[in-house]
């Protein structure tokens, strides 16, 4: 059982990761940066309900709250990117070089 | 306040003032200047006088109060030390006075002080922490003088004269790092205090470290493949910058290996001086060959340094009575006349802008003074017998004929020095007649050379009158310099 | 013998040069430049006056050699400067205050009027304080402190008119060879020093007469590469007759009589050292024997009249140098006794001739039949060639009968180089006077002026001259108990130092001998005759071979002055090659390019941070596996 | 009570954004909270004794140093007269986030104040300044990503070493190779936090693009923040097997940064590259300190170091905000406008490249000679080369300075206050250069 859960955790993980590096969607990527905040949770949760340990829940629920705001933050910036009208694509951003 | 700290600070505050006394306008920054160079010039007398007064075989030192990260403020000065501080006030002086007529702001007589002072502060330092500090601290003034007042491409020279010595002194301060380790592995104890670091047990690392402190000192000696950045920091200096550049800094390499590495590695300085030797003999020919492939007088003069500090090394490593006198005498002697041939070299750019070989002709007709000077100077600078460049060379040579260091003593050094010497006048005597004796060459620029006045020629007597004494009469000089060095490196 | 003991003769002999010298420099040249000579010609009367005294002194058996200064001490190393009076130095320096004086008087004929008026008197009387110095001083780093002074004088007085390009070449010439002799004469002082542990002569003689010869083999050799230098001898003598372009009191006192024996004076003060390894003194022998046979061969040849006495000084130095090598140390400084005579009188004719014509130096085709317009000049030449040409009573003739002696006994190649360079100097120096005095040819008018005999400023010291050149010969008894006595009744003023030590070989001159005497004055004869028929009889013979290879050989010295062109020439490219495309090109550009390339590098690298997102996150996320690969291994 | 100084700029945020919601938020009062808070952490922070509040929060001597040199070097950016109450709230935000990073006990603290310092970070990039924000926005968006990459690359880190140690907190046992690599990933968050070389390709965009004044913060109190987490991620284990490549890695991207360095013709690019040479130099001091077995004597270097740095980076951002100076064409010849303003931007600039009588050399001093002191010469001397490389555009940028003639019309400078912050920075880090002196009593617990 316990393989189990570390596939899925690293199935995801590299999900999220190839998400964030490889798409070219700022959206996406935020989306892939969620997924992986996401899978070390299940791997951290599933720990912790083993062991039943209080410190590990609590690190969880902080791990779930600070990945929200970084949503808010990653989002918020997006709409900036979006409304100083340059789309959503990755590639133009390329004015700070060398 | 002891007699030697106020030897470093008295300029550093004589630099400071300039700075303040340049608010009210120029010539209250040069009289500043001239009486702080005078007043330091008068403290080194003031030391020295009782010093030789005492058989010169003293030694005064700094209580060393411990600061912090191991290091303690501790100076001494014993008769090699002296004679080097009182070659920087007196070249100081000379390079005040010299400049007296050009018409530059308070920070460049601020920088000469603050150079003198570091200077001071080098041949003072016994503690390799106050050492590096003030060993890297003549930089900064010298970096400003040949690029605020140099000549054309001041700008690459300044840069270039920065970053070649500093590369060297890098791999030197890892070098004293390391001992300042190795010390405290042994004995727990942190500091930087010279004679503590004579035991600190190196083992395997001692040849790098011993090699890092080589490249330190070899950039500044200049030892020939590190020398490149002398020609154009040379050539692109003020006149006083040159003055100072080849009187005292070229030493601080020497006085560096005499002082720190030579009894630091005793048995490896013992082991390596014959590479060494092959090393100083190649700069004495070296420099002596490139010299007559010259076409610029100061460059010329440049190269002819690399020649004389080749001498001095000699002498050093040959680890004999008279190879060390003679080495450090030389020392002295190179930065009277070097100083006295950049000097008219300097008068010369003042009134013609130029310095070319080719630019000149008929300047013994028309100044006869620098024609007399300047066949005097360059007579000592190729070793005339009777003046004082001779001295230091024969007793330097003499050293390494007699020396009983293995593969040393076979006599070719001695050789290869004495081509050295005979070069010399290949390379001075053609660029001498080209600028003084050749009639005016068409697009030469000797109609606005005029006669040295009375100031110029004020100093140009005081130095003269400094070669003949150590030509004629050495003995003086080398009681104040001999007992001190014998027993370094012994 | 205490420095408080040294006779007032000897100090006078150093005060009245110095004296004189501060007070041109300092007082007569700013006020009276054109007067500079009057305190420096008194100082040559004292000099002269103390030289004498002293000889008187040496010949009374009362010669001493006392150190008075330290120069520089450490340790165990010492030198010390001193004074050495005795036979050998007496002699010379008898004969140079002399004939110097002489000179001086005569230079002020000659200088008057020349804008460089005073500073040649100091530079000159610069020169006469260096060399009696050099004869006076007791240890080798004392005589190499004086040799170069004298190097750099000749410097300075040979590139005196310095607006003349061949002026200049010349000296600087001059100095670079004498420099390069000095290479020998450093080393072979740092040698003695280092294998000795001391520089004084005698306590050098006293280590070698005991036995010690480590390195005296090397250190012979470069004490005569340095002689060879300053007394042109075969390798470099070829700036003696460039050195003519100097005014001609130069070449009388420095070229002829006084400098250029002061390598020879090297060799007689390092004797003892030479003398000790056997095959050295053949070597100065042959150089010697060489020297003088090739150089007497090729001053029949030359044109100008004072190169032509150039020449005929190397010839003759080279008879001193086989004298010397054969033994003769008597002979040789007796031959250099009268050899200053008669050759600084020939030259001042000379001078003489060409300040008549109004020029600075005349060649031989300038002139012709002067015989009746200068008599005073014409009277002196003839002496003086007489003695030279060895003709018998006169001076010249007892001074090279003695060497003809030695060189005729010990036979071989040396008894056929001295015939030879006997007719050889008979026949160049007639030659020149026929051309000169009984040429027919008639005279070029040039200027308009008829020559006319000299002033009295410059025709009463070559009377002097002539007369010496005369009369010197009967002083050779005197001088050969000098150069005895001087070395025997030695009583040393240093501590620690054995009796007198005697010069190896007859320090007397040989007796009067027929043979050498019939066969000496027959070669003269014979050279004489040849000079003859070739000028006055077949007037074209100096024209008719010019042009052709044969001149080449002779100009060019049967070609050594090629072969030392290429030398000096291989030199000079090998500076440039060191100084600007191994240093400049090479190591700096190496250097430079380094800081060039990091920046080079600099611009390369940029091009990965193109600042696309995906690309920064992408290297950032292969850095973190990287790192996590390396710790997990 | 061993929070007050974090509770102070606590209070900061909520006063700022209090002061938002009245709508006509006064200058005044928004300028007056910005420059309060860290000086009332500033002021409380010897008050506060060491203590622990398990399992989150652990504060001890050594923790209130680091918390002393975060909020002086945040000083400088609380001094920029900005009337904007979000701005304001957003930096005592991220200065908050570094007090609770230096006071977090266990692994999830850790995490929460690395996101809690860095967020705001994020908006302060893109909000500061005026003009148009273009350059900003993009500069923001790819910290954002990068740093949130980092986050996902802890949190996966802290997965894996909690399943195998079972523990959030530093383990006194040598772990298994599974928590090895959970604690490499940490570290490599570290790192990225730092800007070390293969995750450094954030640092030289957004340190150009911000405005000087918050370049001046990020590299000075941020660079703090981050090495002190990466001497946390150490701690966790005895012995972790990537601390040895530590001093490799930070000499590495020292020599890197220098190289890139000398080509910038932008004057924050140019100061970038050599924050991050800075930076490597730390990571290098870093290494040293794991390799010496965490001695306090590194640790005293390093810290040094950052106060030497605070005041040196500061100052260079300084001058720019003071000067408005863009590019090195445009510093041409600036001496001859302003002497005063452009001697201090050369002292400061000998003390970044280490030349000896400033406090640089000291600071660069003390870490080389712990890297030597812990025998790591390979690393020592790519130091010294990447030091030798970086004065090449330091001394290049005093030869721009006075050596060459003007050429182009400069800016106006800006305010008095920022040319006094200028010079009052310069004078800090030439004063540093007498430490052996200044401390003699105080540091001498360590070096005796």
């Amino acid at each position: 059982m316990n393989t189990a859960v570390w596939a899925v955790t690293g199935v995801l993980f590299s999900a999220g990761l190839a998400m964030v590096v490889l798409r070219r969607q700022l959206l996406a990527m935020l989306l892939g940066l969620e997924l992986m905040a996401a899978a070390a949770n299940v791997g951290l949760v599933h720990q912790a309900c083993l062991l039943s340990d209080a410190e590990a829940l609590a690190a969880v629920a902080i791990v779930i709250a600070v990945a929200a705001a970084e949503a808010v933050v990653g989002l918020s910036l997006i709409l900036r990117v979006l409304r100083s009208g340059r789309g959503l694509g990755a590639g133009e951003l390329t004015q700070l070089r060398g | 306040m002891s007699p030697l700290t106020l030897l470093w600070v008295l300029p550093l505050a004589g630099a400071a003032a300039c700075l303040l006394a340049g608010r009210f306008g120029r010539t209250a920054a040069r009289l500043c200047a001239l009486a702080s160079s005078c007043a330091h010039a008068g403290a080194c007398l003031a030391v020295i006088k009782p010093f030789i007064a005492g058989g010169g075989a003293g030694l005064i030192a700094v209580g060393g109060e411990p600061l912090a990260f191991g290091v303690s403020y501790l100076l001494a000065a014993d008769g090699f030390s002296l004679a080097l501080i009182g070659l920087t006030s007196f070249l100081t002086l000379v390079c005040v006075v010299s400049s007296w007529e050009l018409e530059v702001s308070a920070a460049y007589w601020a920088n000469f002080l603050a150079l003198a002072s570091a200077l001071c502060g080098v041949f003072l330092a016994r503690d390799l922490f106050i050492f590096y500090v003030f060993w890297e601290a003549t930089l900064i003034p010298m970096f400003f003088i040949i690029g605020l007042w140099g000549s054309e491409n001041r700008r690459h020279a300044a840069v270039k004269f920065f970053l070649f010595t500093f590369a060297g002194s890098v791999f030197m301060l890892l070098a004293l790092l390391a001992l300042v380790s190795a010390h405290h592995g042994a004995t727990g104890v942190w500091t930087w205090d010279l004679q503590a670091l004579k035991s600190a047990p190196l083992g395997a690392a001692g040849p790098w470290v011993f090699a890092g402190l080589l490249l330190g000192f070899g950039v500044k000696i200049p030892v020939v493949p590190l020398h490149t950045w002398l020609p154009d920091a040379h050539t692109e200096a003020p006149a006083a910058g040159s003055v100072m550049l080849a009187g005292v800094m070229l030493k601080m390499g020497l006085y560096g290996l005499i002082r720190v590495a030579f009894p630091l590695f005793a048995t490896l300085s013992e082991a390596w001086a014959p590479w060494l030797a092959g090393l100083a003999a190649l700069n004495a020919v070296y420099g002596a060959l490139c010299a007559m492939a010259q076409t610029d007088l100061k460059r010329l003069i440049a190269y002819s340094s690399i020649a004389h500090l080749g001498f001095c090394l000699l002498g050093v490593l040959s680890r004999t009575d008279q190879g060390l006198a003679g080495g450090g005498l030389q020392m002295i002697n190179h930065g009277l006349t070097t100083g006295a041939l950049f000097l008219m070299v300097g008068f010369l750019y003042e009134r013609a802008h130029k310095r070319g070989l080719a630019d000149f002709g008929g300047l013994a007709v028309r100044a006869p003074w620098l024609t007399f000077f300047f066949g005097f100077s360059m007579l000592a600078s190729i070793g005339l017998p009777g003046l004082n460049g001779f001295v230091g060379e024969f007793m330097s040579l003499s050293g390494v004929a007699h020396s009983a260091v293995p593969l040393l003593s076979v006599p070719f050094f001695a050789v290869a020095g004495v081509v050295g010497v005979t070069l010399a006048a290949a390379y001075a005597l053609p660029a001498y007649q080209a600028v003084f004796w050749a009639p005016e060459a068409p697009q030469s620029v000797s109609g606005r050379v005029t006669d040295l006045d009375a100031r110029e020629k004020g100093i140009l007597w005081a130095l003269s009158a400094l070669m003949l004494w150590i030509g004629l009469a050495p003995q003086s000089w080398l009681t104040l310099i001999e007992p001190s060095l014998r027993g370094l490196v012994r | 013998m205490t420095p408080a003991q040294i006779p007032v003769e000897a100090w006078l002999l150093f005060a009245a040069p110095v004296a004189a010298i501060l007070l041109g420099f300092f007082v007569m040249r700013p006020l009276a430049p054109e007067k500079t000579h009057w305190p420096i010609l008194l100082s040559c009367a004292v000099v002269t006056a103390a030289s004498f005294a002293l000889t008187a002194r040496v010949l009374a058996g009362h010669s001493f050699d006392v150190n008075f200064w330290r120069w520089a001490g450490v340790g165990k190393w010492g030198v010390d400067f001193g004074l050495r009076v005795d036979g050998p130095g007496m002699a010379v320096l008898s004969m140079v205050s002399l004939v110097g004086s002489l000179i001086h008087v005569y230079a002020a004929g000659y200088m008057k009027g020349d804008p460089g008026f005073s500073r040649f008197f100091l530079v000159f009387h610069l020169f006469f304080l260096a060399m009696i110095g050099l004869l006076t001083s007791n240890n080798f780093v004392q005589l190499y402190l004086f040799w170069e002074l004298v190097g750099v004088a000749s410097y300075l007085l040979v590139g005196f008119w310095f607006h003349k390009e061949s002026a200049r070449a010349a000296a600087l010439k001059a100095f670079l060879v004498n420099r390069v002799g000095d290479f020998g004469f450093l080393l072979a002082v740092l040698l003695i020093l280092a294998y000795y542990k001391v520089a004084h002569f005698h306590l050098v003689y006293v280590q070698v007469a005991g036995g010690r010869h480590e390195m005296l083999g090397v250190i012979g050799v470069l004490l005569i590469w340095a002689a060879c230098a300053k007394s042109a001898q075969f390798p470099l003598y070829f700036w003696l007759p460039d050195a003519m372009e100097g005014p001609t009191p130069v070449s009388a006192l420095m070229h002829a009589a006084t400098m250029v024996t002061a390598g020879l004076f090297l060799l007689v003060r390092a004797w003892p050292l030479i003398a000790a390894v056997e095959r050295l003194p053949h070597l100065v022998a042959a150089i010697g024997a060489v020297t003088a046979l090739g150089a007497a061969v090729v001053a029949g040849t030359k044109k100008d009249l004072k190169r032509i006495l150039a020449y005929s000084t190397v010839s003759h130095l080279g008879l001193m140098m086989l004298a010397l090598g054969l033994g003769q140390v008597a002979a040789a400084l007796f031959h250099l006794f009268t050899h200053g005579f008669f050759k600084a009188a020939l030259f001042l004719c000379a001078g003489n001739i060409a300040h008549a014509l109004g020029r600075s130096t005349a060649g031989v085709d300038d002139v012709g039949g002067m015989r009746k317009a200068m008599p005073v000049t014409y009277a002196c030449f003839v002496a003086a060639a007489l003695s030279l040409a060895g003709v018998w009573p006169l001076a010249g003739f007892y001074s090279k009968d003695a060497i003809l002696d030695a060189a005729w006994r010990r036979g071989g190649g040396y008894a056929a180089a001295g015939l030879l360079v006997c007719a050889a100097s008979a026949f160049y120096i007639f030659r020149m006077l026929f051309l000169i005095f009984h040429g027919k040819r008639p005279q070029q008018k040039r200027g308009g002026e008829r020559p006319h005999e000299a002033g009295p400023a410059m025709a009463v010291p070559v009377v002097f001259l002539a007369l010496g050149a005369l009369a010197a010969g009967c002083l050779r008894h005197e001088i050969s108990n000098l150069v005895l006595f001087g070395l025997k009744g030695l009583p040393m003023g240093i501590p620690g130092m054995a009796g007198a030590l005697n010069l190896p070989g007859q320090p007397l001159l040989p007796e009067f001998d027929w043979v050498v005497f019939a066969l000496g004055t027959g070669m003269a004869a014979l050279g004489a005759a040849c000079a003859y028929c070739l000028t006055m009889v077949d007037a074209g013979w100096d024209w008719r071979w010019r042009g052709g290879a044969a001149e080449r050989v002779f100009e060019s010295d049967f070609g050594w002055k090629i072969v030392v062109d290429k030398i000096a020439g291989g030199v000079v490219a090998c500076a440039r090659l060191v100084g600007n495309v191994l240093d400049k090109a090479w190591w700096d550009g190496l250097i430079e390019g380094l800081a060039a390339s990091t920046r080079g590098l600099s611009e390369r690298l940029s091009i990965f941070s193109a600042g696309r997102l995906n690309d920064s996150l992408w290297w950032m996320a292969a850095g973190a596996a990287l790192l996590l690969g390396r710790t997990l291994r | 009570m061993i929070l007050l100084p974090q509770a102070a700029l606590a209070g900061g945020v909520l006063g700022a954004l209090g002061l938002g919601l009245l709508r006509r938020p006064p200058a005044l009062a928004v300028r007056a909270l910005t420059f309060l808070a860290p000086l009332a952490a500033l002021l409380l922070l010897p008050m506060t004794p060491a203590g622990l509040l398990p399992p989150l929060i652990a504060v001890d001597i050594k923790c209130l140093g680091w918390q002393l040199v975060i909020y002086a070097a945040a000083l400088p950016l609380a001094l920029r007269s900005s009337a904007d109450d979000v701005e304001a709230a957003l930096f005592l935000g991220v200065v908050l986030g570094m007090g609770l990073l230096t006071a977090a006990g266990n692994l999830p603290m850790l995490f929460l104040a690395l996101e809690f310092m860095s967020l705001p970070a994020y908006l302060l990039v893109a909000r500061a300044g005026t003009g148009e924000g273009g350059r900003r926005l993009e500069a923001a968006v790819k910290y954002f990503f990068a740093g949130a990459l980092a986050g996902g690359l802890f949190l996966l880190g802290m997965a894996l070493y909690y399943s195998q140690t079972h523990l959030l907190g530093p383990s006194p046992r040598p772990v298994g190779l599974l928590a090895q690599g959970g604690v490499t990933l940490m570290a490599a968050a570290a790192l990225f936090k730092i800007g070390a070389a293969p995750l450094h390709w954030w640092l030289p965009d957004v340190y150009e693009a911000a405005v000087p004044e918050v370049t001046g913060f990020l590299s000075t109190a941020m660079k703090a923040a981050a090495v002190l987490f990466l001497m946390r991620v150490v701690q966790l284990v005895p012995s972790a097997n990537f601390a040895p490549l530590l001093p490799w890695l930070g000499a590495a991207s020292s020599l890197f940064a220098a190289v890139m360095a000398l080509r910038q013709e932008s004057l924050q690019r140019l100061l970038a590259y050599s924050s991050m040479a800075h930076a490597g130099l730390l990571v290098l001091g870093v290494g040293a300190w794991a390799r010496m077995g965490q001695s306090p004597v590194a640790a005293a270097a390093i810290l040094f170091y950052l106060g030497a740095y605070a005041f040196m980076s500061n100052g260079t951002f300084g001058f720019l905000a003071a000067t408005g100076l863009r590019t090195r064409a445009q510093l041409k010849g600036y001496a001859r406008r302003q002497p005063g303003l452009a001697l201090a931007f050369a002292a400061l600039l000998f003390c970044l490249g280490g030349v000896p009588p400033t406090g640089g050399f000291v600071a660069k001093l003390l870490v080389l000679w712990q890297a030597v002191a812990a025998e790591l010469p390979g690393p020592a001397v790519l130091a010294a080369l990447s030091a030798l490389i970086s004065l090449g555009y330091y001394l290049g940028l005093v030869r721009d300075l006075y050596f060459e003639e003007p050429v182009m019309e400069s800016p106006a400078p800006g305010g008095a206050c920022a040319r006094i912050l200028v010079l009052v920075c310069a004078f800090g880090a030439l004063a540093l250069g007498a430490a052996p002196l200044l401390l003699k009593d105080l540091a001498g617990g360590f070096w005796r």
